[in-house]
């Protein structure tokens, strides 16, 4: 555990990097990023906590049961949204031309419009999900071993 | 803008590769060979990325680009996978080296060999 | 039905993917249910396998282009080369998935006894059932990086199933060095497609074979995919890895292991005989494999003559056999562009290379199985501290010595079947070929009768005196394989008929292969 | 004479990899007809104006469900080898 300045610091930045790694999964479809990096972003706001309280402390509040069922779920939304195309074929961008996300945006330049892109927002989000839960545990996990902790099954 | 010559961008990766090579060949010690795994890695991916590259392109999305040609979006994707797949290569990696240390407290791979023959 | 084949090349991939997240969920509620669940799901996956390879030899090649309008949809309406990625099964993928889908069922079953003290079963199955899906996503792939992908997917799982019982340490350097191996061949692989796609800006192998022009850049690609996918299956001089490997990861592990280096050995027959089939300098290539897996033969038998470890002792075997296969395919690409050497004995090689493939799926993961169950019942995998064990364990012994007897040719049993049909088309080649398979299969057996002796004959030891038979579902394992030799001796003519000429056909006929994603027969 | 070897090897290595790369198309200026077909297509056939989140989820979304799989299959894989090696009562 690190000194109190660097608790009440992290502790406030982590509302910002929640934020922006929402904001870069949400947008994965019209700008730069996706679920993986900010999947990627969050996660690395996780691992600033660990540095900052300590794996014993963060342990409280994030069980690595919890981690693990939020992975296996966004890696199953991830895997449903592909079967949910099987009425045509595997991976079929069933959601283009339906109210949810399914609007086509003018061929070329232009501002964007969220409403796009069919199934791919949904996939950035589960994708985001299990970035965040796997990457998380895995240095958890990392973390609680060096510390000689013992891990729950 | 120009043509570069020597095709110098791949020929850094090509190089990147090289250096890491030597690490895997001739370091011995593992967090060694990892990096070296690692330096390998970044140097597929910028031999990769470096493949789709369009003189003047712009980036691959239409959200308020400016005019003109685009760079290719397929080598970026490919990419992007192989970092991926790169950092849970190096995660497990990490996980049995400590494994190794704890059983034999040493990171050289010629202490810790003990399967011979 | 019909729904159901022709979405099976997916379904085979997909089932045992979903499977694996559900297992890791399911597996916290009840190790009753997710048990139901990992072997129902490849229950229902073999079957799925059965009734596509009988579609495949029936009609022929099916593809399955992932997120098309219809799944025959290979090029999008307008356009000329393929853009997404397309599954393709012809008679080869359809032959290894049949072995794969056995092999892991029988693996499966066996580990539910082998590995019933430890901890960490859920995360065990799950990375089980992603080996199982990474093997059957190389097998189905016509994409070359797509093929990348689920090498690593097999890889890594493969690895951290390697390194399973983390309290020993030669666990995790084998393991360790597995995962090394596989990342420096998967990034060679990840290179050479590169340089591909950018000669071509395609990653369909049937649309890179159709316009694939042999330059230096092409010859480069070659090596380095040739280079990995030997580094992976343990051909000599890179098999340094793999008894190291082999030997400590846990038994069903091992036996499924067996089978991953026969998909990257698959995976090095699609590069040399489709991938580059219309243009590759095929007696140079073949030569050097053909010399190289009579290297590996020997080597491998050799090394194995000297080993106390029962499990390395198998897997330096398992070397040695891989050679076979490599000599019998390689003599096939030797005389490829000759067609009418080809007709004469070039079929026959690779019909007994693959044949020979088919026997060692069984066999080998069998033996290693009744190594694993050695190790279960006396704690070791020294032969010299075995002994006598014989009188308590009859069924594992009966096994072993089908195995046995299999592995080293002996006549009734399929092993010979297949070397009988390796050393007549290989002699024909070259003479040397078969003699140097005949002195090879001597000494296998002569090693594999004195492993036999030590671990099974004589008195009975006084510290295995409470060793008792190993658990049901261990021999039941065991049993699945053994059928499966039982049915090839019993058999041979119309296996190599229903499946193994098709197989053989699918590797030479590579403008079938092309034609069925790109419409042209090149 | 084992680091000669060494040496000898890593310099054919390089050499290789050298070689290579100064075969391959000028810098800038690729093959291009699929990623163009995307470039062009994109918009229209998956409504994303990211071209590269449409390869990465549309047309190539299969190598990102591989690539999802292989993380986790790398955090189980972790979690796997640091687990406790002892047994609870009531461990599954």
């Amino acid at each position: 555990m690190l000194s109190k300045i660097v608790r009440t610091v992290a502790n406030q930045l982590i509302v910002f990097i929640l934020v922006f790694g929402l904001y870069v999964i949400a947008h994965g479809h019209l700008t730069p990023g996706g679920g993986f990096q900010g999947g990627a972003v969050i996660a690395s706001g996780v691992v600033m906590l660990l540095v900052a309280f300590g794996s014993k402390e963060l342990r409280k509040s994030l069980r690595e049961r919890v981690l693990t069922i939020m992975e296996s779920t966004g890696a199953l939304i991830f895997a449903a949204l592909a079967f949910a195309g099987l009425g045509t074929v595997f991976f079929y961008n069933f959601l283009v031309g339906t109210p949810v996300f399914g609007r086509i945006p003018p061929t070329g330049p232009g501002p964007g419009d969220f409403w796009t892109g069919g199934f791919v927002p949904l996939m950035n989000f589960a994708v985001g999900l299990k970035v965040v839960a796997g990457l998380s545990a895995a240095v958890l996990a990392l973390a609680l071993f060096a510390s000689g902790e013992e891990m729950e099954e | 803008m120009e043509y570069i010559p020597l095709n110098f961008p791949f020929l850094a990766a090509a190089l990147l590769a090289g250096v890491s090579f030597y690490i895997i060949i001739f370091k011995r010690n593992l967090i060694k060979l990892i990096m070296g795994i690692a330096m390998m890695s970044s140097g597929v991916n910028l031999f990769l990325v470096a493949l789709g590259y369009r003189a003047g392109g712009n980036v691959p999305i239409y959200t308020d680009v400016p005019e003109g040609p685009m760079v290719l979006p397929v080598p970026q994707a490919l990419t992007l996978t192989s970092i991926v797949i790169n950092v849970a290569v190096l995660a497990l990696m990490l996980t049995i080296v400590i494994h190794i240390y704890r059983h034999t407290g040493s990171l050289d791979s010629e202490k810790s060999r003990r399967l011979k023959g | 039905m019909a729904a159901l084949i022709t979405h099976s090349p997916i379904l085979i991939i997909a089932i045992p993917l979903v499977a694996a997240f559900l297992t890791s969920l399911i597996g916290m509620a009840s190790s009753r249910a997710r048990n139901t669940l990992v072997i129902a799901s490849l229950v229902f996956v073999a079957f799925l396998v059965f009734a596509l390879a009988r579609d495949v030899v029936i009609n022929g090649i099916r593809v399955y282009t992932l997120g098309a309008v219809s799944p025959e949809q290979t090029i999008p309406t307008g356009f000329m080369v393929p853009v997404r990625i397309i599954l393709e099964v012809d008679g080869m993928s359809a032959f290894f998935s049949i072995i794969w889908a056995i092999v892991s069922l029988a693996a499966a079953i066996y580990s539910l006894s082998h590995i019933a003290s430890e901890t960490g079963q859920t995360r065990f199955y799950t990375l089980l059932l992603l080996m199982v899906a990474g093997g059957f996503g190389m097998m189905f792939t016509g994409d070359l990086f797509n093929l990348f992908v689920f090498l690593e997917i097999a890889s890594i799982s493969g690895g951290a199933l390697i390194a399973f019982r983390t309290k020993f340490a030669d666990t995790q350097e084998g393991g360790f060095k597995y995962i090394v191996v596989s990342a420096i061949a998967g990034l060679m692989v990840l290179f050479a497609t590169g340089i591909l796609y950018a000669q071509y800006d395609s990653l369909n192998i049937a649309t890179l074979a159709q316009v694939i022009q042999y330059t230096t850049l092409d010859k480069i690609a070659l090596a380095l995919l040739l280079v990995a996918f030997a580094m992976k299956t343990g051909m000599v001089p890179l098999h340094l890895w793999f008894p190291d490997a082999y030997s400590v990861a846990p038994a069903s592990i091992t036996g499924m292991l067996v089978i991953t280096s026969h998909a990257c050995m698959y995976a090095a027959f699609r590069v040399c005989f489709t991938l580059y089939g219309r243009v590759i300098d095929s007696p140079v290539v073949g030569w050097i494999i053909i010399v190289l897996g009579l290297l590996t033969m020997f080597v491998g038998v050799t090394m194995a003559v000297f080993q106390k470890d029962v499990m390395r002792f198998m897997s330096y075997h398992a070397i040695s056999q891989l050679g076979y296969m490599w000599v019998g395919v390689g003599v096939g690409l030797a005389v490829l562009g000759n067609s009418a050497l080809l007709a004469t004995y070039g079929r026959d090689a690779m019909t007994g290379g693959i044949f020979h493939i088919l026997n060692h799926a069984m066999y080998k993961p069998l033996l290693f199985f009744t190594g694993g169950a050695l190790f279960h019942c006396t704690g070791t995998r020294d032969l010299t501290k075995m002994g006598g064990l014989a009188h308590k364990m009859k069924w594992t012994t009966i096994l072993y010595i089908i195995g046995t007897l299999s592995i080293s040719g002996i006549p009734p049993l399929n092993g010979f079947s297949s070397k009988i049909l390796i050393y007549e088309s290989a002699y024909q080649f070259h003479p040397i070929l078969t003699v140097t398979g005949i002195i090879v299969s001597i000494l296998t057996l002569a090693s594999f009768t004195k492993a036999f002796h030590s671990a099974f004959m004589g008195a009975e030891l006084p510290e295995y005196e409470m060793v008792k038979e190993v658990p049901k579902s261990m021999i039941i394992g065991m049993a699945i394989l053994a059928a499966g030799i039982v049915f090839i001796t019993l058999f041979p003519g119309q296996i190599v008929d229903w499946i193994l000429h098709p197989a053989a056909d699918a590797l030479v006929n590579h403008g079938a292969y092309i034609s069925s994603v790109t419409g042209v027969i090149p | 004479m084992r680091q000669v070897a060494g040496l000898i090897l890593w310099l054919v290595l390089v050499a290789f990899l050298v070689w290579g790369v100064l075969l391959i198309h000028p810098f800038g200026y690729p093959p291009s007809a699929m990623d163009d077909y995307i470039i062009e297509n994109a918009q229209e056939q998956t409504g994303n104006n990211n071209v590269v989140a449409a390869v990465v989820f549309d047309y190539r979304g299969f190598d990102t469900l591989g690539e999802a799989t292989i993380l986790f299959t790398a955090v189980t894989g972790v979690l796997l080898l640091l687990r406790t090696l002892k047994r609870k009562e009531n461990d599954l």
